[in-house]
């Protein structure tokens, strides 16, 4: 079970995550997530677009840039795309945007790819509250945020 | 340009939402939102009187965008969409905001948290709604012609239901007659009917259907043009006929294994293969008294994976003759699995053991040997289930071999820009769901062009093709979801990028008006958005989820995290 | 050398084989080597070779587009990369442009010449190539400096395509060689090395120095789109004032852009107001591309791009 | 002109799809299923094979886009009842049974689901946990809407409760609602109403019933779907401990004169796939499946059950076991089989041997649906001995049944998988369209 809700304790930061969800599978996970009543931390905000492939790297840089603390894009398993080859670029930008972000210093969990099925509700559930711990520990993307 | 003017439709689903997350405030946070003219919250908006509330509002203060936030997209979509339509407002200026699977349902314990995503939710669904466009969908004219490839039991068999639901169709047969592999069959399994009972009334309509015309001894020589218009070229012995035709079914068949090196077909007289069988001693040769038939003679190998499927229902169809014609000949089939799937096949199986025929199991690790210098005279074989070695006399041996690819179906599928599976047949759009569909619309594939299939399958898949193959012609248009893709040809720079990603090939560089650009044929564009990603110079957008709107989605989201956020 | 390249010109332009040249030639100073565009006879003579010629012309050959005539290029190994780039990104078709390849022998880095020389290059008259060394006139006097010491970066590790096939050479083409000491990634690997903190400080001290004044975009050849997403109001990518968001997004959509198209000619740095160390940030583009795609940019003319192609067992640790 | 609609009798795939292709070509299509919701036995598949595609991800799509359909009429939790007429002019009356629902109203919010008191099993879920009287079959149904089940409801076995009502803000419970009769002219009549599993505890000797660790096909596939009762762990029913070894028993009832002759062509796919999730969902899991002819026919097949051998942990053991006991205190399965021992001069020995596993499925027979009789009298259609709706010429109308213009898809009329009962489906669509289209000659000819 996704473990729940924001832990008020600690320094009380709540990161903001963008996520990007295709539509025809993990979009539809998302939907199974909630029909099932998978409590999840509320850290996460999701874009619909109509498959994974269509997220250009320039939204993730964009994103980060501007100060948001973390951006998952999810899609469907290679071999399930809707599309039959979408993914498989989406895969391919996602390993090489994540060596170029580390390699300037956003850390790693701060950008993050995911596959979930239209049926993997929990896996869903398990990733966005994941993702948020995992941001939480890093803490605001605050030097990005003000040093100007 | 008339300023632009948001109606947000805040929905409690019960208190599915409302119990959660906090409406009224949501609404407030709408209220002050840019281009926002009228937020309204009801208790189902998906109701009849929510969705005439939607349209009493646009109807009232002349929205030119609704933005409703409530449950999932993809099963309400088309309902609120519906609604604006008919209250006069283009379907596609409308955004859906979920505040339902992916806020309340999932916050249950921190209203206060689920209140303040749903806000953000709201905003971005509103910055996204402002940069909406009316789109009009495509509709593309379909000729009402098909074209079959291939004449035989499938082929034949979709061209006559086609043509009895009264559609044109044109037959292309490379041979000189039509009926395919089975005109070399006698007798047809499990029915053992005279296989002319099945072919002649199949020809006998095909030729004498007004709807179908025929062209024997032709091939297809090229393919352009998508579903709906296709322009096929087809040559007979010389000369060409262009058709035009709005689908195209593939039904090329296979072509039997021929084992050379295998068993010794091909240097030993009596090493034949089924068909070999079926031609030469069921037309009254005289019947050897001992016959040993080997399976899966090529299949199941490394070098082959698959099953024949049917090699099995053949063998044992061959087999049940000859005992039939004498019940005292010794006849033994060397098998790895019988493959004797369903009713029918069983049934036979059962009967032909009843009937004497001994099923010998073998190992591929230690295969039969064909014993015999310049006539097979014997089959060795390790017997797996007795664990000993056993010695067949043999005056005649068959090798059963699976149907393989035909030779030039790659020149045919790169003509109609389908693929090929890793085996060599034609690679359907989905294994399971969509089994004699291509993923480029409007061509389909049935019988052993896809599959080696029996004759009731390569039927049942022929009918099911002309079903699929009818459909666009009865429509007579196809109509595309106004997601597609669309080039700026000012700014495109002709890099290729998109021409490469695109799973459909729809789009193709042209010379445009400002030299060359890249051209989307709208009708093959599934709207995956692929190439939008790879357009380094944003030239490529598509219809509904155009940077503009996204990246305005990412600036509300990021608004007040840093000074000049994205507007 | 350099009357050889004079008679080639000079034969193509008679024949009118080519209407336009473009090659390097004297600058306003002695130690200034420009691009020079020559299409009349008696302008051949400014045409001049030597260890000073950086620049890589390759993207004036996209100027060329619109003349009826062909352009003739002069290009070193290196820069033979971007002409395979814009054959391959349908930028100029093979017959648009007639390429002469030159032996280079390596290119002097100004800069590093002046530390080592301990002289401004306002005062260098002129360097020859000397084998393994330089020989450079400052006034009357002449003083030799070993060439692995004033090399441009990318020439310690020249090895230029083969794939080529010029339409005139001038000597033969073969790889610089010398032994830079270490792998040409180090410069990477040493920022690799270094903690998240510490590599988001350091590029964020660099991008924060950034003027945003776009020389990077304008020297490169693979910034050739009619109009920049930079420069489009509609969506606004960018905010004009150069603040650090801005700048970092500026430079890795950049970065991004170059996946599988930087060649590694360096002119970005090279001709960087502010001197941000620009080739520490695409030499880890091109070091990730070729580790995780096995890809070089510019090598091989029908090889298919590395971001708009995939395998099927492409590495995947996003299960 | 004979009438343009059509009825589709099951709405499982292959009902779903031979609707869609029937609206798509225009012509009016309803489609009858006897439970709450469309979606049939795929939708309690977790993942199918050769691909792995999770069954749902591939399902929902169309049934929203069937359910969706301007030319589809959706007429769930209904029954047959009476067809007279020929083809081209069929009458049909359709008894909707009362949801005591008002379906305008439920959004299948799913509030009065939590408030009722009454839990039954679950058949969704072949009875591995309970439902409530108020439920959606389950949570992808289509139509998304509730169901009271009277058999069940407190208020209909002894008045009051009635909590539902209450808690229900869409006022849409009505405990008055009354079974609708639905008069409709049709001009061709598509069956396909699927299988139902065979009940293994006829086969004394494997002990389904009596031994808690030996369950059937569709119960392990609940248990290892993400949606089912255990959300994807695979929890034996004894002790709830996650098995380590697994057996899996082919051609249970299939394949055996004294049950059912035929071979169900689905189970050896089907077996080798759930071996294939429980080493995916545990890696260190091994599995046996007791096979007689492993029979992997369809594209993919093969190397999907080499896969197994070789990446999952799956071994084939070629043998029809006689017996299944079970250890007391361990509760674990014993199979009884034998087998044929190789000695090093080459001779051989057969004798009995045994396998302790800690889960054993039985992969049964399927046969036709059991209404699937009744509803062949009703309309004249003749049953092979089979049980299956017979084929006059399965040759050159392979879904044709004896009636001119019935026609017959999918596991009803033959045993098939899911690929080829929506090849037989779009078939039937064909064989309607020809039957209803103006020009057709009279159905006799081929």
């Amino acid at each position: 079970m996704a473990v729940e809700g924001s832990e008020t304790g600690g320094n009380g930061f709540e990161p903001k995550i963008l996520m990007f969800a295709c539509n025809w599978c993990s979009y539809a996970g998302a939907d199974l997530a909630g029909v099932s009543r998978l409590q999840m931390p509320a850290n996460c905000r999701v874009i619909r677009v109509m498959c994974s492939a269509r997220v250009r790297p320039e939204f993730v840089i964009t994103a980060l840039s501007k100060g948001l603390d973390g951006v998952v894009v999810l899609g469907c398993h290679p071999g399930d795309c809707h599309y039959s080859e979408g993914n498989y670029f989406t895969r391919r930008r996602g390993l090489f945007l994540k060596k170029l972000l580390e390699y300037v210093g956003i850390e790693p969990e701060r950008f993050q790819v995911r596959w979930v099925s239209a049926s993997e509700g929990a896996k869903f559930a398990d990733t966005v509250a994941e993702v948020t711990r995992q941001v939480k520990a890093l803490g605001p993307n605050r030097p990005r945020r003000n040093a100007q | 340009m008339p300023k632009t003017r948001v109606g947000v439709f805040v929905c409690h689903c019960g208190n599915n939402i409302g119990g959660v997350v906090r409406v009224p405030e949501v609404v407030e946070d709408a209220r002050h939102l840019p281009n926002v003219v009228c937020v309204e919250d009801n208790l189902y908006t998906c109701s009849e009187e929510g969705l005439s509330s939607i349209k009493e509002q646009i109807a009232e203060q002349n929205l030119s965008r609704v933005v409703v936030a409530s449950c999932t997209p993809r099963t309400h979509e088309p309902l609120f969409k519906e609604a604006c339509e008919e209250a006069g407002l283009n379907r596609y200026l409308f955004e859906f905001v979920n505040i339902r699977e992916h806020c309340s349902w999932v916050h249950r314990h921190d209203p206060a948290r689920a209140t303040e995503k749903a806000k953000e939710l709201v905003r971005m669904g509103v910055a996204k709604a402002r940069y909406l466009e009316p789109q009009e969908e495509f509709e593309s004219e379909v000729f009402p012609a098909a074209l079959v490839v291939g004449g035989g039991v499938a082929g034949m068999t979709a061209a006559l239901s086609l043509a009895n639901q009264g559609i044109q169709v044109y037959v292309v047969e490379r041979e000189e007659k039509l009926g395919g592999l089975v005109r070399e069959l006698r007798t047809l399994f499990p029915t053992e009917q005279d296989t002319g009972e099945l072919l002649s009334p199949l020809m006998e309509q095909v030729r004498g259907h007004p709807q179908i015309t025929v062209y024997l001894g032709s091939e297809v020589e090229n393919v352009e043009g998508f579903i709906g218009d296709f322009q096929v070229t087809v040559g007979s012995d010389g000369q060409n006929s262009e058709l035009q035709v709005g689908t195209v079914i593939v039904a090329t068949g296979a072509q039997e294994l021929r084992p050379s090196g295998m068993y010794g077909y091909s240097t030993l007289p009596n090493v034949v293969t089924q068909l070999e069988f079926e031609e030469s001693f069921k037309s009254g040769a005289d019947l050897p008294p001992n016959v040993v038939m080997i399976n899966c003679v090529g299949a199941r190998v490394p070098e082959r994976t698959y099953c024949g499927r049917f090699c099995c229902s053949t063998a044992i169809k061959n087999a049940i003759w000859l005992k039939e014609q004498d019940p005292d000949a010794k006849v033994s089939v060397l098998h790895r699995d019988v493959m004797a799937y369903g009713v029918d096949i069983e049934d036979s199986y059962r009967g032909a053991m009843e009937l004497g025929v001994r099923f010998l199991r073998y190992d591929i690790q230690n295969p039969p040997q064909v014993l015999g210098a310049k006539r097979a005279e014997a089959v060795k074989v390790q017997h797996q289930l007795m664990g000993k070695e056993v010695i067949l006399p043999a005056d005649l041996v068959v090798l059963t071999t699976p149907l393989v690819p035909r030779e030039d179906s790659e020149r045919l599928s790169k003509m109609l820009k389908v693929p090929l599976g890793t085996e060599g047949f034609f690679l359907e759009a989905h294994l399971k769901l969509r089994p004699i569909e291509f993923s480029t619309d409007g061509i389909y594939v049935c019988g052993s062009a896809r599959y080696p299939s029996s004759i009731p399958e390569s039927v049942s898949q022929a009918y099911a093709a002309a079903a699929k193959a009818g459909i666009p012609i009865r429509d007579g248009s196809v109509r595309v979801e106004a997601i597609t893709v669309f080039c700026d040809e000012r700014t495109c720079s002709a890099c290729g990028n998109c021409v490469e990603v695109c799973p459909f090939g729809a789009v193709e560089l042209e010379e445009g008006k400002f030299g060359r650009i890249a051209s989307v044929s709208v009708a093959q564009c599934k709207g995956c958005g692929c190439c939008v990603a790879a357009c380094p110079s944003g030239a490529m957008q598509q219809r509904g989820f155009d940077d503009r709107q996204l990246l305005s989605m990412i600036g509300a989201l990021a608004e007040g995290m840093v000074s000049g956020g994205g507007r | 050398m350099q009357d050889r390249l004079h008679d080639i010109v000079r034969k193509l332009l008679g024949e009118g084989t080519i209407e336009y040249f473009i090659g390097y030639g004297a600058g306003s100073e002695p130690h200034r080597v420009v691009p020079c565009f020559v299409t009349s006879d008696h302008e051949v003579e400014r045409l001049v070779w030597g260890p000073l010629c950086l620049q890589n012309l390759s993207k004036y050959v996209l100027q060329a587009k619109d003349l009826e005539g062909k352009a003739g290029v002069l290009v070193k190994g290196c820069d033979t990369r971007a002409i395979v780039e814009l054959l391959k990104q349908h930028q100029i078709e093979r017959e648009e442009v007639v390429v002469i390849g030159v032996a280079c022998q390596g290119q002097v880095d100004p800069r590093t010449l002046e530390e080592v020389l301990g002289v401004p290059m306002e005062q260098v008259q002129g360097v020859e190539d000397a084998g393994d060394q330089f020989v450079v006139t400052i006034g009357e006097d002449e003083r030799t400096v070993a060439k692995e010491q004033v090399l441009l970066g990318k020439c310690l590790y020249c090895r230029h395509p083969s794939a080529f096939e010029y339409d005139f050479t001038l000597g033969e083409i073969v790889p610089f060689s010398i032994d830079a000491g270490e792998s040409e990634f180090a410069m990477v690997e040493e920022l690799e090395r270094l903690s998240v903190e510490e590599r988001r400080a350091f590029w964020q001290k660099q991008f924060a120095r950034c003027i945003r004044c776009n020389a990077c975009r304008e020297v490169c050849y693979a910034c050739y789109c009619k109009e920049c997403i930079f420069d489009r109001k509609m969506p606004r990518w960018l905010d004009k004032p150069p603040l650090l968001s801005e700048n970092e997004i500026y430079h890795l959509i950049r970065a991004v852009h170059l996946a599988g198209r930087c060649i590694d000619c360096r002119e970005c740095e090279r001709v960087c107001p502010m001197n941000l160390p620009l080739s520490r940030l695409y030499k880890k583009v091109q070091k990730d591309i070729a580790e995780l795609f096995d890809y070089e940019a510019g090598i091989e003319l029908d090889e298919v791009p590395p971001l708009v192609s995939f395998e099927l067992d492409d590495q995947d640790p996003f299960m | 002109m004979s009438s343009q609609s059509v009825l589709v009798i099951g709405g499982g795939i292959a009902g779903i799809q031979a609707s869609i292709d029937l609206a798509n070509m225009g012509l009016q299509v309803y489609l009858v299923e006897r439970t709450p919701s469309i979606g049939g036995r795929m939708a309690q598949l977790d993942k199918t094979f050769p691909t792995n595609d999770c069954s749902m991800c591939i399902l929902a799509p169309k049934m929203i886009e069937c359910a969706g359909h301007d030319n589809v009429h959706l007429l769930t939790y209904s029954e047959v009842d009476e067809v007279r007429g020929e083809a081209g002019d069929f009458k049909v009356t359709v008894r909707g049974k009362p949801r005591y629902i008002d379906l305008a109203k439920c959004t299948g919010c799913g509030e009065c689901t939590e408030k009722c008191p009454r839990r039954v099993p679950d058949e969704f879920n072949m009875g591995l946990d309970k439902r409530k009287a108020i439920y959606m079959p389950f949570p992808q149904a289509v139509p998304r809407k509730m169901t009271i089940d009277a058999e069940n409801c407190l208020y209909f076995a002894k008045g009051g409760c009635r909590v539902c009502e209450e808690t229900c803000q869409a006022g849409a419970i009505d405990f008055e609602q009354q079974e609708e009769v639905l008069e409709l002219e049709v001009g061709a009549i598509v069956i396909a109403t699927g299988f139902d599993p065979y009940d293994p505890a006829a086969l004394k000797e494997y002990g389904y019933g009596e031994i808690e660790n030996a369950i059937t096909g569709l119960e392990y596939e609940r248990l290892i779907c993400a949606s089912g009762p255990t959300e994807g762990h695979l929890r034996r029913p004894s002790d709830g401990k996650v098995p380590q070894v697994i057996a899996f028993i082919q051609c249970v009832g299939s394949r055996d004169v004294n049950y059912k002759s035929y071979c169900s062509s689905v189970c050896c796919m089907h077996a080798t796939k759930e071996a294939i999730l429980a080493n995916e969902h545990y890696p260190a899991l091994r599995s046996f499946i007791f096979y007689t002819d492993m029979r992997a026919v369809g594209k993919q097949f093969q190397e999907y059950s080499i896969r197994a051998k070789d990446e999952y942990n799956v071994s084939y053991i070629r043998s029809r076991p006689g017996r299944i006991t079970v250890d007391e205190q361990s509760s674990n399965p014993i199979v009884w089989y034998d087998e044929t021992v190789f000695g090093e001069a080459g001779d051989s020995v057969r004798r009995v041997a045994s396998k302790e596993v800690e889960l054993v499925i039985l992969c049964q027979a399927l046969v036709p649906r059991g209404v699937h009789r009744e509803m062949a009298e009703n309309l004249g259609l003749e049953l092979d001995e089979s049980g299956f709706l017979a084929i006059q010429d399965r040759l050159a109308c392979p879904v044709d049944t004896s009636v001119p213009g019935i026609f017959a898809c999918g596991f009803c009329q033959s045993p098939q998988d899911i690929p080829d009962s929506v090849v037989q489906a779009s078939a039937a669509a064909a064989r309607v369209a020809e039957l209803l289209s103006p020009n057709s000659r009279k159905p006799g000819d081929a």
